[in-house]
């Protein structure tokens, strides 16, 4: 059995490197050893606190790969990788979940607004978010607001996102914030997409603009704060 | 691939303003015979496309083509081409679209009756077939819509008819951002290819039911993506050269059915097809940055025979509608371009050189549009037999372009993105030639609640 | 007048990116030597300019520089001038148009300290003497306020000093809508010289004590007020064209009381200041349609140095905030001069002969641009004595070339403009050379409610 | 003495022509002939009555020039020639308008807003109205609300024109409409300038927008209709 701090930098790494399980190819440099998936197995058995698995193992492997990311270091397939990784030991912690001795940070639901099919961007922010320990509810495309309605039902205190790639849905993710702002005000709505910016964001009453996911993560971070 | 040798197999014909097979179109604009002409692209504000604003919809269209129009004459422009590309509610609605090109075609038609001034429309509607998750290809509903703006649209005055066709783009998508060359390749040379027959078959049936021209398609929603995510750092720019270079077994399609060009701007694959079939091609760079910024700016005008600036919205600016702004920069590149024709071949060719030049150095993605590059690459796609081995060899082919440049140091390539080089020429080298072979080894790891292969004839 | 000779008598040595005197700026910038830079210019938006919106004020400039300075290091420029054309409240407040060069200059500080990108500021503050009415030219409230911005502005990091300078446009206007060309030489060649020699002394002074470098005037009231209306069909095109050349006259005292360029964009006297002085010049042309149109889109560029939008609003088109948009085209026009530049002189007067060829027959504006026509024009200015008399001998040589050109049908130009020849020929003959006898002669005709003389030095 | 009618054709064509008076060296064809001042004067001597001098004399002279000048066949100088022909004969039909004998079709103050220098556009615009018949009351540049309604109080039924030309004074313009109509809620408020389009003149509550002079001057002929 290995040193349990030891375990746990072993596990950051296989996340940060994207190892999901044993059998996966890549990184060359881990070919055949454990991955996120076993190691994630052996901190459970080996006793240590699953809130400590999620903080040290898992986020700080997500951070690490992040960072590298934004500094323009790492492509968004090694951060679809990892999160794949951070998944793969997700799993095995989802009964602590169940019985609240871990606690996600937040709800993250994030969709492409009404009439717009425009998801490439939106995907990348629900990944990234999912990377920083929030659960994210993704609700696709051609999201109308009823159904950001229905997820504050079901969770009530998450945080909402809506992305838009067209000038005229643009005037869709307008009413659809005005329609939710109307029976929550003080929900926190971000918005985003590549039409989208501070002042627009403003005008329809949303709360955070972020022209990428990093902005997305720091803001949600004050927030749960 | 019905292509077995290429219209151009010398890089010095492949030139901007001419083309083997030119297009002369309703109003006698001949496009690839020796005129470069400027093709305007425009779109609404933010605003919302329905029943009650559509009178603001027309007044803004009427503005945009009337102002181009006077302004294009002003310059003494020899021609233009409008590309309506249509929003969403105008393909869902054809009435509206319908109505739009009826509007637009008076105008051109006024200026052509009065001032026997050129110019024509080029009918992009949406592929609204987009809508189904996961999409129905060949059984969606939308068809109907799409086909009918195509067919009144076109007898409107719509004589170019394009489209920026998805299919496949589903598993395109999610192999982009996985970087999955192999993914990539069977987005493109199995579905793409497949919708592409279906869908391009009816488009020019349309076109000769109509008298119309059947121009072309354009990966836009595959090359363009991938130029997009690789200028905001996200994938590799080796990785969205080779996506360009595949796309062009899947558009080559359109011409295989019978679409004679000009093809659409936006994917790039311009110079291959007129390589290859010897169309007249619309390319879009720097007097696009309106719409997207990009790494080829001056290269792409390397053989165009329109000069495009992807879309622009109807806003003020200083000097004017922005529309109408673009115009004036469309038609003085262009300008430049039919100055140098008229100058002679060597003149011509010098031009090219210096286009080439300015940006085949700094980026894979201005390499694979070298026209010595594409012939060369084109060479390679045409001695397949499947649209799998083409895209194969064409991007093996654009690899070794790649890794030939870094090794001269005539390529700037990061040590990160050099990394990928490698593992991008095994994953090209294990795809079969066989269409059927590479079905079978892809079929299991589809995501069926995202794609349905029977859409696709599978 | 105290330049007798041309610094380029021979027109293939009047090119793009070589200048008989380049210009080296703080960090670096050589301009004239061998590359041409982007010079982009930015303004606001519809908003309010006070202390209140100053937050938004900086947010925006803010956003404008750091996005251009990201994008021009992305697309690897040789280096940038970022010209801050303030808008009247930035003057009548110094303060605010200091904090904004504070802002800015500390931008491109940082690109310079950690990327090694080199960008300098170009600070063009307001003529606000305009505001009285007559205007006070000499003892006006407004210089100090101006003045204070230049030398605080300079001292924050605004390293090109100019201005668009309005001495004598009272009179000029009036006779610009009479199209009295004789009005307009008055205006420019005694009231433009008289004020140019009064502020740039000044001008020149702030630049030597705090180390910066005095750039250069430009007749943009005169000569870009011309052209706008020329192209609105307002005034003969023919008259557009001798005033630009008229203008050159009072530019050029800039340059005599110590300027050493790069002049301002948006009066096209640049060739003309090159020709005679030698010095670098920034043109503005097809890239400046954002601002206003113009018939001299490519012939601009012919021996620019710098390369210039004239001005854009900070507003979001698709591809991303109009900036950067243009910031992008600016600079791949600029990539492919520098590459016509790599590949030699013949290569550069290629491409030069093409810009001519484009232009030169659609517009007389034009003819008076092309790289041999100023050499000829330039060279008949030299030789006269007095302003008046270069004014005269210059746009009667313009004359005698449009002429010609429109005799070897190498001009389009409507019958109703050449209506306008003749009497312009005739009016230019009737100025004497000597400056006394011009103001004797104009002086009773002036509207003394309009124009002070004494403010003139009269 | 000439034939009435034939004298009016004398006059509009003296006025087209923009021949002022008997020694105007333009245009070549005219020269030494009487000009607009003389034959305003004979018309009147002639008895013909002062409306018709203004409607079949002047304005029908202005509107063939304006006609030709909108077609792109005249020049703005050889307008403000006609123009300044106009205002020579209309000194004789001075004391006719202060009898009330004759009216003009009303009164168009002008001005371009506080902040702006830019006068070339709107002297255009004034000229070409007078030139249409109506009393122009040209305020000038940099032009605040007050002397707008300072105009008003002295022609109740006047129209207003604004003119602005950068983008910092459209706001000025914009403050300007709110403060005029705050008083004066129906007072027909035309705007123009480069900057300005229809929708900016829709929402700063302005009356009408034209981008050019015969925009404007068609339009007041509408109203006064
Ligand atoms: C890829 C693409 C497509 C693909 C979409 C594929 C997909 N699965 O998403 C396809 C081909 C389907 C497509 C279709 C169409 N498109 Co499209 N498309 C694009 C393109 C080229 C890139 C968009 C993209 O993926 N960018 C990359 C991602 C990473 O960036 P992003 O989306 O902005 O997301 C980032 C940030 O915005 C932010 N973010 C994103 N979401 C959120 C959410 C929150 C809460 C926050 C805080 C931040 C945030 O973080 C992300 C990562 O950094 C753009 C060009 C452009 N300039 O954007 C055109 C573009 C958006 N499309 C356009 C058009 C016109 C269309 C069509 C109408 C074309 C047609 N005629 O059929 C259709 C409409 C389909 C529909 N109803 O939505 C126009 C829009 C013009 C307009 N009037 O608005 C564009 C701008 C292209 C152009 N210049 O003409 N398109
Ligand atoms: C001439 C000119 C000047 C001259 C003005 C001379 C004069 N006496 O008017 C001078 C040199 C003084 C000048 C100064 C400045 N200018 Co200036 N100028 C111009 C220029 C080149 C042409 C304007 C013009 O005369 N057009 C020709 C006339 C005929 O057109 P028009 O005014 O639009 O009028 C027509 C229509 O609009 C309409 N119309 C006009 N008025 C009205 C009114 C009504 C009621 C109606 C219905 C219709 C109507 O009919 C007219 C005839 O068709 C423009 C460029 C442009 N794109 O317009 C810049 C421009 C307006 N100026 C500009 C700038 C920045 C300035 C300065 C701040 C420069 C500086 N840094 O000092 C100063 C500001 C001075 C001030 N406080 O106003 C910018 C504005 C940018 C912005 N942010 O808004 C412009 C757009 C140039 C540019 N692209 O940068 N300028």
């Amino acid at each position: 059995m290995t040193e349990p701090n030891d375990l746990l930098d072993r596990l950051s790494t296989a996340v940060e490197l994207g190892k999901t399980n044993q059998a996966a190819p890549y990184p060359p440099r881990l070919r055949g050893q454990p991955g996120a998936d076993e190691l994630c197995r052996e901190a459970i058995a080996a006793g240590l606190a699953p809130q400590e698995i999620l903080g040290q193992g898992l986020i700080t492997g997500m951070s690490r790969i992040g960072e590298r990311f934004s500094q323009g270091k790492a492509f968004v397939p090694e951060m679809l990788l990892a999160a794949r990784a951070m998944s793969a030991a997700m799993v095995h912690l989802k009964p602590f979940f169940a019985s609240g001795q871990v606690r996600r940070r937040g709800v993250f639901v994030i969709g492409t607004v009404a009439g717009d099919l425009h998801d490439i961007g939106k995907n990348i922010v629900a990944m990234m978010v999912e990377g920083a320990g929030w659960e994210v509810v993704d609700l696709g495309v051609d999201v109308k607001a009823d159904r950001f309605l229905a997820e504050i039902e079901r969770h009530p205190s998450c945080v909402l996102g809506m992305s838009a790639l067209l000038t005229t849905t643009m005037v869709n993710m307008e009413k659809m914030v005005g329609e939710i702002r109307g029976r929550d005000a003080e929900r926190p709505i971000f918005v985003g997409g590549a039409p989208v910016n501070a002042e627009f964001c403003r005008k329809i009453g949303a709360t955070f603009y972020a022209p990428d996911p990093q902005g997305v993560v720091e803001r949600l971070a004050k927030l749960a704060a | 691939m019905r292509f077995h040798t290429l219209a151009i197999p010398d890089a010095r014909d492949l030139v901007f303003g001419h083309a083997p097979h030119p297009v002369t179109t309703r109003r006698g604009l001949v496009l690839g015979a020796g005129t470069v002409y400027p093709e305007l692209n425009f779109t609404l504000p933010p605003m919302q496309v329905c029943r009650e604003t559509l009178p603001d919809v027309k007044a803004h269209y009427h503005q945009i083509v009337s102002e181009a129009l006077r302004r294009a004459r002003d310059l003494h422009a020899p021609g233009l081409v409008l590309e309506f590309e249509t929003l969403l509610e105008m393909t869902m609605t054809p009435s509206i679209g319908v109505e739009l090109v009826e509007l637009m075609n008076g105008l051109c038609e006024e200026a052509y009756q009065k001032h026997g001034f050129r110019s024509e429309i080029r009918l992009t509607p949406n592929d609204s077939r987009d809508f189904d998750r996961p999409p129905r290809m060949r059984s969606s509903s939308h068809l109907d819509a799409m086909f009918e703006l195509f067919e009144r649209g076109a007898a409107a005055g719509g004589d170019l008819l394009s489209i920026e066709s998805t299919g496949g783009k589903e598993v395109h998508d999610d192999a982009l951002l996985m970087c999955d060359i192999k993914g990539v390749t069977f987005a493109l040379a199995v579905l793409g290819v497949r919708d592409m027959r279906f869908l391009w078959a009816r488009i020019v049936e349309v076109a000769r039911r109509t008298g119309r021209i059947a121009g072309g398609d354009t990966a836009c929603g595959f090359g363009n993506t991938a130029m997009v995510l690789a200028e905001k750092g996200f994938i590799p720019k080796v990785f969205a050269a080779l996506v360009r270079v595949i796309s062009v077994v899947r558009t080559l399609v359109a011409v295989e059915e019978g679409a004679t060009g000009p093809d659409k701007d936006c994917g790039y694959e311009g110079p291959y097809l007129k390589a290859i079939a010897g169309i007249p091609i619309s390319m879009e760079g720097k007097t696009a940055a309106c719409a997207h910024g990009s790494p080829v700016g001056n290269v792409a005008a390397a053989c165009a025979d329109l000069w495009s600036n992807e879309s622009v919205q109807n806003v003020k600016l200083l000097g004017g509608f922005a529309p109408t702004v673009y115009l004036e920069q469309l038609e003085y590149d262009t300008r430049f371009l039919n100055a140098a024709i008229r100058d002679g071949r060597s003149t011509v060719l010098k031009v090219q050189q210096l286009q080439v030049e300015s940006d085949v150095h700094l980026d894979p993605q201005a390499l694979v549009l070298a026209p010595q590059n594409v012939v060369a690459i084109a060479g390679e796609m045409v001695k397949a037999r499947t649209y799998v081995e083409a895209a194969r060899r064409g991007a093996l082919r654009a690899l070794d372009l790649i890794e030939a440049a870094i090794g001269e140091e005539a390529l700037l390539c990061s040590e990160q993105e050099q990394g990928w080089l490698p593992r991008l020429r095994e994953e090209l080298n294990a795809i079969p030639d066989e269409e059927s072979a590479f079905v079978e080894q892809m079929l299991p790891a589809l995501d069926l609640t995202k794609t349905i292969p029977a859409e696709y004839g599978l």
